[in-house]
């Protein structure tokens, strides 16, 4: 049974888990946190065969499941999973097993509650990456907000409240516009054909007047731009990481943000694929001023969580120019980046969080020479940086590398120059931050004392660095399974990008 | 046709025995308050029980009018029936223990509901502007008594006070758009008033308008809104319950079956935009003021206004679709707001003071079920997915997407955009600040338990599975003739 | 056959993985037995397939392990390439290491906790392994892999005391100024792969050989970015600056990265790329004149430094100035050979130097020493023969080497080239001399208790002192000039196959006839030793008391030189600070001001509406009525108003 | 015999009457005499509806009459029972002074 329900089995694991913590009583926060780590744990475990199964080569979406929802106006259970979204569910179904587990010694708060609303979130994340149904999509997209909200509200630092809101409205005033163009979609696909469809496969068969479709992509792209975030509109992400707990913060940064491009890629692009390759450049241009602009104010901050949080949107950014070049080697290079950015920059907020956790203070001004009081943790924290920029043998130098050569073959060969310079900028702000939290000599009696990372901390982190030696040495274990997916979608764009035919809905 | 009043068969009156079981049960529980004063306890149970009842009955009745084709009993009754009666319910459940609390725990208050609710049920039967008209006055009479119900408190006192003068103002206008409309017709049947030659007098037109104006009122539709935040405020919790919902669909049922029956061929543009203003307008003050509100109550009240806006739209887009829309966006708007008001009434101790939502804060913690009940409840008023919330602006917003009314759609997206504002402020304050009050709220009683769960239930049911819903919805809205669809 | 070539640089990899991770527990004698066993092994393996490989005919033999990175059209392999190049530099890189990890036995055991050794030998290791992957790899991107392997270990090792803030900064600034240097490598990259659809030696060399002319503008630019990696690993003007801070780190990583190694990676690309260079002449311009002014300018600043290291560290630049000099005027061999000899006397340099702080207790400052000749014999004789090489002085091997170098520059005709890197050989002599004389010779000038405890290193650095010396006497003579027959330059010969003809390639077309050469030669020696005569003459005869009079008599030149032209202060106004400015200012404005501002202000403005709006309701139920009425109006009006 | 009279003159009277009632139910400040302005707008209602059975020569209008009437006479004596109650708090029925429920 399970076999032909895998993806579901995955997708809702974690909310029945989170049920399961529900007959926890509130007295014992110890069994909810464990429990809590148990659940993601199995649905890792239940992932797993997702990965071993996946039929390599093969572009279309398999592990496929469709059932009617609201047949009377075309809404469809329909979830499948593809290259693209299968590497994106692994790092999910990862990523939170390790920020729960770093959770368990550092949540004290009503600790059932926040492990249910972690559960919740994995299910929503997991459910936005394989769905194939535009309105089954937006129930998962908007539903991961919601646990957000609480996680960074509740269990935030000094400004969460205000973090919490900024997040919440930022996504949701992206997202209803986006709501709005899905419903004229189906209406199109209605008037067009008679049937009433959601469904992706459908929907994109459609094919709308250019004027059209030029507003309905703008408003899925800033949706997802929003989420990525794209310059100008990335301000919510800094307070939102910042404030956020630190596992809030390595979910945050390690998966919700991808959604925005995954989003681009499985729907904006095949549903408007004339506008999208029309808007490609301003895309790549917004990419390029990202990875500039993110990685200089990165260099300004004094907090160190808002500095990886700014390293967040250079990054992104790069990612950006990547889907923006549209060659395979770029996607491909974007798909993987966005996988290294979860590991790199989950492994770093994690990290964060170990000195967090034992000063209480993200000020970088509050550390300096603590290197030889923790080493481990210094070990660790200088691969994730190193990682995180870019240096070869570790996961992030692939993709970077593959965006800006797939960039340079691209039409837009100076993209690739400008945003090549993230190489040296990321140098620049996470080498200072190494520097000056970790060299330096000691300016703090009381970092004199800090206790080294626990093992529990241990293991979540290692987690992550054998991931990023596994990918930045055999890369082909991703790229191999990520490139049919996306050939197959570049056919797609570059065919009807070429038909002019229009049926008017 | 003269006399048609008058005479009437065994059938007829088994056609309405659901108002006549409400209409008995509540003089029954009047008798018993007076002499056995000890029942008291259930009379609860007992208004419920003619609820329950009367909702039986009224799906066993055969379909087709009555009373010559005065009343009407059809799917779309039955679902507008079940409807109305779901919200008696949990109104009574809600008034149960918190009239206990309050001391004030009387027979009349039941009566005047359920007499109140008849009204509501004979405005969405009535096929007869005269039925109509008695049914809203039976409505407004019980529930002016019922916003002055606490003696004791002034701020009741003046709630009966505003709602009765702006209420007997607003029927006044209601009035004479009916008198207009017979003067018209020459008769007060709905069902004369399909004549193509009234659709386009400006007479008519202007007594329909009059009508929207009335039934507008009653829904607290801006600009004839303004008595609404007052009342909610002074007026018995479980009695707002009601109020913020059942009448509200009501009246849009009625305005639906008006105007369907004159505009036969389609709304006139002209009413078209007039419709939309007024949506536009409600929607917009609404969730800009709720957002300067302090008192939960009247914030709920602003955003009641405001939801009115999004469901008016439904109305401007006039079609059999946009009626199924309207219908389900009732259900979802009662086990939200109806919902919502149950849990202030468990939250708050202390009826003579204003319901401030700072008291709120830290109970999250300290009282979570009905906490997390409201939480979820704000959460569908603000239509996230996966809640009955956001299945009611999915059909709304479908529906007027499919008829062009894209401007509408966008503001009112926007619109909802702007009362995430307040409602999430409302949810911080019960999560994420710290506790002010010393002693938390009330226990929680059985029946409010009872009146959360099932909101709560019907929140996430209607979210996860709307189909049936809507399925019953469409072939309800089938009953009114319609163009096209 | 039998070892094949990844096993040579994956265990130093693994001798980093076992020190790295059990090192601190195990103690220093097992961290020892395995940083140095590892780098052993590494060094046996080597010479295990590089003397069948010289044996034999010298085919480049290709190892592949499969596909690394496939992506859409791109793809590149892990491949490994063992040819005369690579073979070269396997083969005293290895060497050289092997001897300067031994020292560091020596020279790291007292002064540093057993976690502090550790990391020190697992640096050690994993630069081993990025050295060797840069130099065998075979294709670019697994070049760059080691090229960025052995930067990151040259942050680590500068930063390795980092608990000092100028080891640390210095560390940054040495990967920083490095990543400016690759980014112009990655672009080289991308033009390449643009151009030949490959990163494959074999398949890029092969293809430019075979369109030249189709390619060459292009190609001019991809070989620029591809040289300004190289002026970043190598420190040329202008990214040298990082290269005299990396002085901080411990001595044997300066001679063993910052010296003998490392910094010549630059060089070794720029001859593997030999092919595409030829085919740019205005790039080989542009090297050559980097490399000469890279020379003389470094040289010069060398002139005024009083810390022993410092002067080292420009010396090095200035001698990779010489390297570069050699390439761009096409005289690759010369340019490897100086590479090799480099190798040597820097190296031995660079430990004497260290011995000599050793004894003198850390203190660096030449102007607290002297007269150490008599308490260090091994080191002074050592370090002796080593500037006498590094000065030019025949037979020592870097007489060969600089005057193939110049013979090469004179060759090409670039005679202004040519005389600044005469008039180089010469500073490079008389700085050399002037160090000798300061620290060996004259009287000591150090505290007491230095000169207490002053005392000749143990065996474990004297050893490495000696071998490295006597290679850098002897081990010019693989490059004989051609002048003592055409066989002589054995070097050149072994190094042929490395330079395939191409059409359109310039090269060597006028031999010079012998006299000229002589004639070279004769100058050069001339130079060289006049250098070394005035050095004596000033510092080790009159004491010093001349250079002393010239410094005041000019004393602003002096301090500018002596402030290595403030070059630093330069870069820290004119691009560091506006860079610190520019992004507060990005985020202080944009970000918060701008951005956000403009978003709170959105939101202000609903909220205040909301608040006056709610001074409607103003609780008085006439004023219902009446909204109520205006409403109807307005409602009548909007509908029936106009119009009927 | 009211079929002497003109349906137009019956519908001015009744227009303008409601009007009256409108301007006393805005302009009046005591509860009483505005309910008592709204009632005669419910009057004129009741007076145009007589006007117009008589032209349509049907007694659906006078019937609804008779319920207006018997609605107006329930709505009084709730209207007065409420003021009574306000009263009592506030010894004043001038609407006026009646504003806790505000903003």
């Amino acid at each position: 049974m399970l076999s032909e329900h895998l993806l579901s089995a995955v997708v809702f694991l974690p909310v029945l888990g989170g049920l399961l913590l529900l007959l926890v009583p509130k007295s014992n926060p110890e069994a909810a946190k464990w429990l809590a780590f148990v659940v993601s744990l199995v649905v890792f475990a239940v992932s797993i065969p997702l990965w071993t199964r996946f039929d390599v080569g093969n572009a279309g979406f398999q592990f496929q499941e469709h059932a009617e929802w609201v047949p009377a106006i075309g809404i469809s259970y329909s979830l499948g999973l593809d290259g693209i979204s299968l590497v994106l569910v692994l790092l999910t179904t990862l990523l939170t097993p390790v920020s729960l587990l770093f959770s368990v010694s550092h949540v004290e708060k009503s600790v059932r509650s926040f492990s249910i609303a972690f559960l919740v979130l994995e299910t929503g994340m997991l459910g936005a990456l394989v769905a194939l149904d535009l309105a089954l999509f937006y129930v998962f997209w908007e539903v991961m907000l919601v646990p957000m909200y609480f996680i960074i509200g509740i269990w935030g630092g000094g400004r969460r409240i205000y973090a919490a809101m900024k997040f919440f409205l930022f996504t949701m005033a992206g997202s209803l516009l986006m709501f709005l163009a899905i419903l004229y979609l189906a209406w199109a696909n209605q008037s067009a054909t008679g049937a009433w469809s959601f469904a992706l496969a459908d929907l994109t068969r459609l094919a709308l007047p250019p004027h059209i479709q030029t507003i309905l992509f703008l408003a899925f792209a800033l949706a997802f731009a929003i989420k990525v975030p794209v310059f100008p509109l990335h301000t919510w992400l800094p307070d939102a990481h910042t404030e956020a707990p630190t596992a809030g913060s390595i979910v945050l940064a390690g998966v919700l943000l991808k959604l925005g491009v995954y989003g681009y890629l499985r729907f904006a692009l095949p549903l408007f694929p004339q506008t999208a390759l029309r808007f490609a450049p301003w895309l790549g241009v917004l990419g390029i001023i990202g990875v500039v602009y993110g990685a200089m104010v990165a260099y300004a901050q004094k907090d160190m969580k808002r500095l990886v949080a700014y390293s967040s949107v250079s990054h992104l950014g790069l990612v950006v120019v990547g889907v923006g070049a549209f060659t395979a080697t770029a996607l491909s290079g974007a798909v993987l980046q966005m996988v290294n950015h979860g590991l790199s920059t989950g492994a770093l907020f994690l990290l964060v969080g170990v000195l967090y956790e034992r000063r209480h203070t993200r000020e970088i001004a509050a550390y300096g020479g603590i290197a030889g009081i923790v080493p481990v943790t210094t070990a660790l924290f200088v691969i994730a940086t190193l990682s995180s920029i870019g240096l070869p043998g570790l996961n992030g130098f692939v993709g970077e590398f593959l965006i800006l050569i797939g960039t340079w073959t691209s039409a837009h060969r100076w993209w690739s120059v400008v945003a090549a310079t993230g190489v040296i900028l990321s140098a620049i702000y996470m080498l200072s931050l190494v520097q000056r939290v970790f060299w330096n000599p000691i300016s703090h009696e009381e970092n004199k004392s800090l206790p080294e990372i626990r093992t529990s901390e241990l293991i979540a982190a290692a987690t992550l660095v054998v991931a990023m030696f596994w990918i930045g040495v055999r890369p082909n274990d991703v790229l191999k399974r990520v490139a049919p997916s996306l050939e197959a979608l570049r056919a797609q764009v570059e065919s009807s990008s070429g038909n002019a035919e229009v049926r008017r809905p | 046709m003269t006399g048609a009043l008058i005479q009437f068969s065994a059938a007829d009156l088994h056609a309405i025995t659901p108002e006549l079981v409400l209409v008995a049960t509540g003089c029954l529980l009047i008798l018993l308050d007076a002499f056995a004063p000890r029942a008291r306890s259930w009379f609860a149970a007992l208004a419920l029980a003619a609820i329950v009842a009367s909702l039986g009955v009224l799906f066993w009745l055969p379909e087709g009018g009555s009373f010559s084709g005065h009343l009407e009993t059809s799917p779309l009754t039955t679902v507008v029936g079940l409807f109305l009666g779901a919200t008696a319910a949990v109104a009574v459940l809600v008034a149960k223990p918190y009239l206990q609390r309050t001391g004030e725990e009387k027979g009349e208050f039941y009566a005047l509901l359920l007499w109140g609710h008849v009204g509501v049920s004979l405005m969405t039967r009535g096929l007869d502007l005269l039925i109509i008209f008695i049914g809203l006055e039976t409505l407004s009479l019980s529930f002016y008594v019922l916003a002055a119900f606490f003696r004791t408190l002034p701020t009741s006192s003046e709630a009966g006070l505003k709602y009765f003068l702006v209420g007997s103002f607003g029927s006044a206008f209601t009035l004479y758009g009916i008198v207009l409309l017979f003067g018209k017709s020459g008769s007060v049947r709905v069902a004369d008033l399909a004549r193509p030659d009234l659709a386009g007098d400006p007479v008519v037109i202007f007594a329909l308008l009059l009508l929207l104006v009335g039934f507008g009122f009653k829904m607290s539709l801006a600009p004839f809104h303004a008595w609404a935040p007052d009342v909610y405020q002074g007026m018995p919790t479980p009695a707002v319950a009601y109020l913020s919902v059942a009448p509200k669909g009501a009246s849009l049922i009625v305005l639906y079956r008006v105007f369907s029956s004159v505009f036969q061929s389609g709304l006139p543009g002209r009413v078209e935009s007039g419709v939309a203003a007024l949506a536009i307008l409600s929607m917009t003050l609404g969730n800009v003021v709720a957002l300067a509100q302090r008192d939960i109550k009247r914030l709920l009240a602003y955003s009641g206004i405001a939801h009115m806006g999004y469901v008016t739209i439904a109305l401007a887009v006039f079609g059999r679709d946009a009626l199924a829309a309207v219908i389900v966006y009732f259900f979802a708007y009662l086990v939200s707001n109806a919902g919502a008001f149950a849990a202030v009434a468990a939250l708050y101790r202390d009826e003579s003071k204003p319901h401030a939502v700072g008291l709120l804060a830290g109970e999250g913690r300290r009282t979570p079920f009905p906490a997390a009940v409201l939480t979820l409840c704000f959460f569908s008023l603000a239509g996230i997915p996966a809640t009955a919330g956001f299945i009611g602006k999915f059909f709304l917003f479908q529906a007027a997407i499919a008829r062009g009314l894209y401007a509408l759609a966008v503001i009112g997206v926007v619109n909802s955009l702007i009362s995430i504002g307040y409602y999430l402020k409302v949810v911080y304050t019960l999560y994420m600040r710290d506790a002010v009050e010393p002693e938390g709220p009330p226990p929680l009683a059985w029946a409010h338990g009872l009146a959360l769960a099932l909101c709560a239930a019907g929140i996430l049911g209607l979210g996860l599975f709307p189909s049936g819903l809507w399925e019953a919805a469409r072939s309800a809205a089938a009953t009114l003739p319609f163009f096209g669809s | 056959m039998s070892i094949p070539l990844w096993l040579i640089p994956a265990l130093p990899l693994a001798g980093f993985a076992v020190c790295g991770l059990l090192g601190k527990r195990l103690g220093k004698s097992f961290v020892s037995a395995v940083g140095v066993g590892s780098v052993g092994l590494a060094t046996v393996a080597a010479y295990a397939r590089l003397i069948p490989f010289t044996a034999g005919n010298h085919e480049p033999v290709v190892e592949r392990l499969g596909s690394w990175i496939t992506a859409g059209s791109f793809s590149v392999e892990m491949a490994f390439r063992l040819d005369v190049l690579s073979a070269l530099m396997v083969s005293f890189v290895t060497f050289v290491a092997f001897w300067i990890h031994v020292y560091s036995i020596g020279y790291m055991h007292h002064d540093e906790t057993d976690a502090g050794y550790a990391r020190y030998f697992a640096y050690l290791n994993l630069f081993m392994f990025s050295m060797l992957t840069l130099v065998l790899a075979q294709n670019f991107v697994l070049m760059f892999v080691g090229w960025e392997g052995v930067g990151l270990c040259s942050y680590l090792l500068i930063g390795y005391y980092y608990e000092r803030e100028y080891a640390a900064a210095a560390g940054k600034k040495a990967f920083v100024v490095n990543r400016i240097g690759d980014f112009g490598f990655l672009l080289g990259m991308f033009g390449l792969f643009a151009l030949f659809g490959s990163l494959d030696f074999d398949r890029v060399f092969q293809a430019a050989a075979a369109d030249a002319l189709r390619i060459a503008p292009l190609l001019t630019v991809v070989c620029l970015c591809l040289f300004v990696g190289a002026v970043g690993k190598s420190a040329q003007v202008p990214l040298y600056v990082w290269l005299p801070d990396a002085m901080a780190g411990p001595t044997p990583v300066s001679a063993l990265i910052h010296a003998a190694t490392m910094v010549t990676a630059g060089v070794y690309m720029v001859t593997r790329c030999n092919v595409l260079f030829r085919l740019t002449p205005d790039v080989m311009l542009v090297v050559a004149w980097i490399g000469g002014i890279t020379a003389i300018f470094a040289a010069s600043i060398a002139l005024a430094q009083n810390d022993i290291k410092k002067v080292l560290a420009y010396s090095t630049v200035s001698q990779l100035g010489y390297m570069f000099l050699a390439c761009g005027v096409g005289a690759f061999v010369a340019g490897m050979f100086h590479v090799l000899t480099h190798a040597f006397f820097k190296a031995c340099l660079f430990l004497g130097s260290g011995s000599v702080i050793h004894a003198m207790g850390g203190e660096q400052d030449m102007r607290k020493m002297g007269g150490l000749k008599s308490k260090l014999p091994t080191t002074y004789w050592t370090f002796l023969v080593a500037t006498l090489a590094i000065a030019g002085i025949p037979p020592l091997a870097g007489f060969f080497s600089k005057d193939a170098i110049l013979t090469g520059v004179f060759e090409d005709q670039k005679y202004v080239l040519f005389a600044i890197g005469l008039f180089t050989a010469g500073l490079t002599a008389f700085y050399m001399f002037r160090l000798v004389s300061l620290t060996f010779q004259r009287s000591f000038r150090g505290t007491h208790e230095q000169e207490h405890h002053l005392h000749e290193s143990p065996p474990s650095m004297t050893a490495p002192l000696v071998i490295l010396a006597i290679l850098s006497a002897v081990g010019g003579f693989v490059g004989l000039p051609k002048l003592l027959g055409e066989n002589a330059n054995l070097f050149a010969r072994f190094l042929e196959p490395a330079f395939p003809q191409i059409a359109f390639a310039r090269g060597a077309e006028h031999p010079l006839s012998h006299a000229i050469e002589w004639l070279l030669i004769g100058i050069s020696i001339a130079v060289a030793s006049g250098g070394v005569l005035l050095a004596w003459l000033w510092y080790t005869k009159e004491e010093g008391r001349i250079p002393d009079r010239i410094a005041q008599a000019f004393p602003k030149t002096y301090a500018l030189v002596s402030d290595k032209f403030r070059v630093d202060e330069a870069y820290n106004f004119l691009i560091v600070r506006p860079f610190d400015w520019l992004s507060r200012m990005l985020w202080k404005v944009v970000d918060v001001l701008i951005i956000d501002g403009v978003l709170n202000a959105g939101a202000f403005l609903v909220e205040l509406a909301g608040d006056v709006l709610r001074f409607l309701q103003t609780g008085n139920v006439r004023n219902y009525a009446l909204t109520f009425f205006l409403g109807v109006i307005g409602l009548m009006l909007l509908v029936l108003g106009l119009g009927f | 015999m009211i079929g002497t009279i003109p349906l137009s003159d019956v519908l001015l009277t009744s227009g303008g009457l409601f009007l009256i009632g409108l301007a006393g139910a805005l302009l009046r400040r005591s509860a009483i005499s505005i309910f008592l302005s709204i009632e005669l707008m419910m009057n004129a209602a009741n007076l145009a509806l007589l006007g117009y059975s008589a032209l349509w020569g049907s007694y659906d209008g006078q019937i609804v009459v008779f319920f207006v009437i018997a609605i107006a006479a329930a709505e009084a004596s709730v209207g007065l029972a409420v003021f009574v109650a306000l009263f009592r708090h506030t010894e004043t029925i001038d609407v006026n002074e009646i504003h806790l429920l505000k903003w």
